[in-house]
């Protein structure tokens, strides 16, 4: 903690550049999906690219990557208690177990 | 508190003690605020997930009815919104009244592109019939594709994911609104920035939601 | 003063010096807040958390007797198996308004908005929360979600029962419903911004010295109750969204008939809901740890076993939703997980319990109307907990299920619990809010009247529910006829419980004795402020040098006056997390 | 038998089903009075022992004790795994249904139990079983949530509209037990009750005999019997009183004022719009709310249940 906290100012440079990266990650999503893999792959593959742009957009728009750990930590919790309400709601909706009646 | 409010810069509120303090609660309290609209979208991405398990085909079928290519548009209008309002914020921090005002513009701009864009695409599919709820009323030709007994369900979660991010759109179109009329106003300096900041996070939240929605809903035929 | 000194954590690596000032600390208040700014529209529009939260205390009290009256009718309602005084229908919505509104407009402000409000930033040594203007917005959204509520009364009402379960309430063509789910997602924001305002204030706003091992219990407590605010109201919000859209345009989700599926709804539903009642409690445990020590003179029993048992309960609080759900056709692996998840969630509580017993030892009681309130705490809280593992048992819980055994055993944690501790917290905090001494025999009496009450309620719905009585019912076969006259009577007694202390409370107000700083002895900070305080809590930017428990340290130390000298440091160590820094004072 | 919480327990009725569920009951119980008396008497004691003596009084300073807290969390964590462990077992014998299990369908619509038998038999809020041999109800609901709960069986399940659940349970006496309905399901949820009647097996043979195949007698017979086994008596009162509908006395042939200030007369096609749509037409001062009974009703059924109405004087 100094006396005078300077803040981050990401450059120009730095800005168009993440910019950029997202535009041709979005042209790659498209692409990959026009290719049609089959099942899982084609949902894996564009979910790799929005997390990666989801990396982008929160490290360096949002400047996590310079902020104090404990915002990103915020946002990792966040995640983490979304994929836990979705996994256990699938505990449930997967496994049920319909029986039909016999007459 | 006299001689307290002395040394402090017009800007502090009295119970900070200085700028530094007030920007740093600002950015927490932004991202507390955050966390919850990732959990507010979360319910309707869990739904999503749920059906989507339950019924695979419907996905991928229903998904033929949406428009890649203005989806794709529309994600990256988004980025480059994104972009500019981080450029905004970068002008703000090096005292750039200009570069701010034209960057918030720009944004706004962007924003509004989105809507028009999502209005067409919305207006397209009602006019087919493809209408939530008790409006569910395909066309003949829709409803040989769309041969699912769910497919109301896969279109009740799209209008309800898009529309509720729609209304984000929204709101950020007012924000942003607010901070050019400030930001001509003169009230921004690399000292103080702190609206510019968090709104500025605000958008590229509402930018991370699409980001996933795109794939979700317009990219799995 | 010569050099008074921090020894804690003094292996931290850079300690910080602050040049600190001493003042003589105020016995009578000057400008307190009560008179700084007079007049109800500088009330109504008032920034400040003190005010905040005596508004939020008024409105909650004012929901807690109307909630409260209904109870008394639906009470009166059951003294007889068939038709009393009410026609069914009726009796359908009062108990739903009787749940809905206990449960959004009493229990879950109760303790943060209204005490927390108040007490939260004089623990920190902070002159207000981080953001004033928007506790204020909370407190306005809050009334907005109320008024929506009561308009859906004048648009036929809603008689879903608080729970909203779909396809009855999805199918239901009342404009009541969709006024009440308008009025509860208005509402959740209110909760969530509370909970974003806290979690900011205690990470950047306490006083220089207040480390995280000098946080007060009730200021952990808040703290993992706010994160529980932050993480499960928005799901609430999304999921009465999804319901009015149900509800209005039949979007098909919940709903079976469209093709949807009611039991994901209970899902989404329990999502928050289960985490909703730590909400609930988890706020009124800190009330029970400030109290327990300052009537014991005692510093408190495993500090860290408390403090981290609440985030221990918040985290364990999200993965156990499913266990509102053991009879609703989930699927048995999701049952069988939630089951034993369930039991993990008690280890926590009970650890609180044995922790709060432990620190009465050879510690030196005095029985005032606080303490008394935490005693009845203790032994109803921990019926409700028992009774809780009883659910929590898959194959009990299949029997007991939606019987008056579950009424019985929630009115017994958020009665019996959030309520009483609620109690303790105003009976303790009411002479710093007010400046005045309550009467304190005619308190012990109400206390009395309402454990009683209470019990005499309660007691008899466990056995009729492990008879079979199921709840929300508006007959009943005679077999149950005396458990429910006996509830009955109980029900009357508890009411006259309250309106005792309605009465001394009000009356203290204006015939009050004069409370001094500190009537308690208390080593907490916030009763090192005048009573009633300044309008900025304290004169001067506090420094804190011992924990809010060291009662071996002599009660002079924390009456010091020691205060930030301006222009020399004068810097909160909010940020700075170490908790290290040596105090170094200059006589002023 | 003779366990301290009896006093709180219905009668056991089917220990199959029930046995381990109050087992478990009455351990939780004895195990939690145990536990509660000695934080409550602890309590009690250490308020009098260490009651203050003055206001100078100094007390020690004990910070934790990890021993201790070990102690009493591993405990009760352990006691909870057992409960745990009982609990999972007996509810896995409360899901698992014997292979030679006899099935009947129930059906739970507002606010009323329709049993479905195998030979055709129907009855309306009375379950007709033989003793001694395992039951499997088969259940599903027609229009919103319910659930089935038997006491004295120890066995509850919601009933939902998009799926079938079940219940099983093994009757050991000849009698009768009561049934709720435990989901909230509207203004008469509370009335939604029925019976299990257990037969010794022989009586319940000749029982399902005489109740069996097709439905004979004269048109009015047949309207009377169909009215009562689709429970429109609950809603609707054949003595004129007022309940959830409109009476059925007298009603063949009156103009009927209708909620919408028009009105009409009842006759066949207004009675038949009325069951299978009834939200078209809806009487003054009535709700909205019956089930609609679109391909639910044959047509010959509507008839005689008109035949029937027209009897109600």
């Amino acid at each position: 903690m100094s006396e005078h906290h300077e803040h981050h100012i990401a450059s120009a440079k730095q800005l168009w550049g993440i910019g950029i990266a997202l535009l041709i990650l979005t042209v790659l999503t498209v692409t990959v999906a026009g290719l049609g893999l089959p099942s899982p792959f084609d949902i894996l593959t564009a979910m790799a690219i929005a997390l990666t742009k989801a990396f982008l957009v929160a490290a360096f728009f949002m400047g996590l990557y310079w902020d104090t750990k404990f915002n990103s930590m915020l946002l990792i919790g966040a995640l983490a208690f979304f994929i836990l309400m979705v996994s256990i709601t699938l505990l449930d909706t997967l496994y049920r177990d319909d029986i039909v009646p016999s007459f | 508190m006299a001689n307290h409010s002395a040394t402090h810069p017009k800007h502090v509120h009295h119970h900070f003690v200085d700028s530094n303090q007030q920007f740093e609660s600002a950015k927490l309290g932004m991202w507390v605020f955050l966390v919850n609209e990732i959990l507010f979208f979360g319910g309707l991405f869990c739904a999503y997930i749920i059906f989507r398990a339950w019924y695979p085909e419907l996905f991928t079928q229903a998904a033929l009815e949406l428009n890649t290519f203005w989806g794709a548009v529309n994600t990256v209008v988004l980025i480059g919104s994104s972009l500019t309002v981080a450029m905004a914020i970068r002008s703000a921090q090096n005292n750039q009244k200009r570069g701010l005002e034209i960057n918030l513009l720009i944004t706004i701009l962007l924003a509004c592109v989105f809507l028009v864009i999502k209005y067409f695409e919305y207006e397209h599919k009602l006019h087919l019939g493809i209408a939530p709820g008790s409006f569910w009323n395909p066309t003949p030709e829709i409803a040989a594709v769309l041969d699912h007994p769910k497919a109301n369900i896969f279109f009740g979660i799209y209008y309800m994911m898009t529309g509720v991010h729609g209304l984000h759109v929204i709101v950020g179109i007012g924000l942003m609104i607010w901070l050019y009329i400030r930001a001509r106003k003169g009230h921004f300096n690399s000292e103080y920035y702190t609206p510019v900041e968090i709104t500025g996070l605000y958008w590229h939240l509402v930018d991370l939601i699409w980001i996933f929605l795109f794939p979700l809903l317009y990219l799995i035929e | 003063m010569a050099n008074v000194s921090t020894s804690a954590n003094s292996a931290a690596s850079t300690p910080m010096k602050l040049k600190v000032k001493q003042f003589q600390p105020a016995q009578t208040p000057t400008n307190t807040y009560l008179t700084d700014e007079k007049g109800v529209w500088a009330w109504l529009t008032t920034v400040d958390h003190k005010k905040i939260g005596l508004m939020y205390l008024g409105s909650v009290a004012f929901f807690f007797a109307l909630a409260g009256f209904l109870a008394i009718a639906l009470r009166t309602e059951l003294w007889t198996p068939a038709k009393t005084f009410i026609e069914a229908d009726t009796y359908n919505q009062l108990f739903t308004l009787h749940g809905a509104m206990m449960v959004f407009f009493v229990l879950v402000p109760s303790i943060p908005a209204a005490l927390g409000n108040f007490i939260l930033p004089m623990q920190l040594g902070a002159k207000d929360v981080a953001f004033p203007r928007l506790n204020l917005a909370s407190f306005y959204i809050y009334v907005f979600g109320a008024i929506f509520t009561f308009l859906s009364l004048a648009n036929n009402g809603f008689d879903t029962g608080w729970t909203f379960y779909t396809p009855y309430s999805s199918d239901t063509n009342s404009a009541g419903i969709i006024w009440v789910t308008l009025g509860v997602f208005i509402l959740g924001f209110s909760s969530i911004l509370t909970g974003t305002n806290f979690i900011t204030t205690i990470h950047k706003l306490r006083a220089p010295g207040i480390s995280w091992d000098r946080l007060p219990l009730n200021v952990w407590a808040l703290y993992a109750t706010s994160i529980i605010q932050v993480l499960a109201t928005p799901v609430l919000a999304i999921t009465i969204l999804l319901l009015a859209m149900e509800n209005i345009l039949d979007i098909g989700i919940f709903d079976p008939a469209l093709g949807g599926d009611p039991v994901l709804y209970q899902h989404f539903f329990w999502f928050y809901s289960h985490p909703a009642v730590y909400i609930m409690i988890v706020p009124g445990f800190g009330i029970i740890s400030e109290v327990i020590t300052t009537f014991s003179k005692k510093t408190i029993f495993g500090y860290w076993a408390i403090a981290l048992s609440s985030l221990a309960i918040a985290f364990i609080g999200f993965l156990v939703w499913g266990h509102h759900m053991f009879t609703s056709g989930q699927s048995a692996v999701a049952t069988t997980i939630f089951s034993f998840l369930t039991f993990l969630v008690g280890i926590p509580t009970g650890i609180k319990i044995f922790n709060w017993v432990a620190t009465l030892y050879r510690g030196s009681i005095s029985m005032k109307t606080p303490m008394l309130y935490v005693f009845i705490f203790i032994f109803l809280f921990s019926i409700g907990g028992f009774t809780g593992i009883m659910l929590g048992a898959l194959s009990v819980d299949i029997h007991l299920h939606d019987t008056y055994y579950v009424v019985a055993h929630f009115h017994y944690v958020m009665m019996g619990g959030t309520l009483i501790a609620l109690l303790a917290g105003l009976h303790y905090w009411w002479p710093k809010m007010t400046g005045k001494m309550y009467n304190e025999p005619l308190a012990k009496i109400a206390a009395g009247f309402i454990f009683i009450g209470f019990n005499v309620t309660f007691l008899p719905q466990f056995i009729m529910g492990a008879q079979g009585m199921p709840r929300r019912y508006y007959n009943y076969i005679d077999q149950f006829t005396p458990f429910h006259q006996t509830s009955t009577i109980g029900s009357y007694i508890l009411a006259l419980g309250f309106l005792i202390i309605l009465y001394y409370l009000a009356h203290s107000l204006f015939k009050g004795k004069k409370a001094g700083p500190n009537p308690w002895n208390s080593r907490g900070l916030e009763w090192q402020s005048t009573s009633p305080p300044d309008f900025h809590n304290f004169s001067h930017t506090p420094v804190v040098i011992h924990g809010p428990y060291d009662y071996h340290q002599p009660i002079e130390e924390f009456q010091l006056g020691l205060a930030v000298e301006h222009g020399h440091g004068e810097k909160y160590l909010a940020a700075d997390a170490t908790g290290s820094e040596a105090a170094e004072t200059t006589s002023a | 038998m003779g366990r301290l919480f009896d006093f709180m327990l219905p009668e056991n009725k089917s220990p199959l089903t029930a046995d381990s569920t109050d087992g478990l009951f009455h351990f939780i119980n004895e195990a939690s009075l145990v536990l509660f008396l000695g934080v409550v008497l602890a309590m009690i004691y250490f308020a009098i022992r260490y009651k203050r003596k003055s206001e100078d009084d100094k007390t020690p300073v004990i910070t934790h004790n990890n021993t201790l807290e070990i102690t009493w969390s591993v405990i009760p964590l352990l006691i909870t795994f057992v409960v745990f462990g009982w609990g999972y077992s007996g509810w896995l014998n409360l899901k698992t249904v014997p292979d030679d299990a006899y099935e009947i369908h129930v059906t739970g619509f507002k606010w009323n139990w329709s049993v479905n038998y195998e030979n055709g038999a129907q009855t309306i809020n009375e379950i007709h079983v033989p003793k001694g041999t395992p039951i499997k109800l088969v259940m599903q609901s027609r229009d919103v949530l319910h659930s089935f709960f038997v006491p004295e069986y120890r066995v509850k399940h919601d009933v939902l509209p998009n799926r079938y659940t079940y219940v099983w349970f093994q009757a050991e006496e000849a009698g009768e037990s009561q049934v709720f309905c435990t989901e909230y399901c509207g203004t008469s949820h509370s009335n939604m009750l029925a019976k299990v009647i257990v037969h010794e097996p022989d009586d319940f043979k000749t029982w399902l005999d005489e109740n069996g195949g097709t439905p004979s007698g004269s048109p009015v017979e047949q309207g009377e019997k169909l009215v009562s086994l689709q429970g429109c008596q609950t809603c609707h009162s054949v003595d004129g009183s007022d309940l959830i509908g409109p009476s059925f006395k007298g009603i063949w042939g009156r103009d009927r004022n209708l909620a919408d200030g028009s009105s009409v007369t009842v006759d066949e096609n207004y009675i038949r719009e009325s069951i299978l749509y009834p939200g078209e037409k809806i009487a003054e001062g009535y709700q909205n709310v019956m089930t609609p009974y679109e391909g639910r009703i044959s047509d010959e059924e509507i008839t005689n249940i008109i035949e029937y109405l027209k009897t109600i004087d």
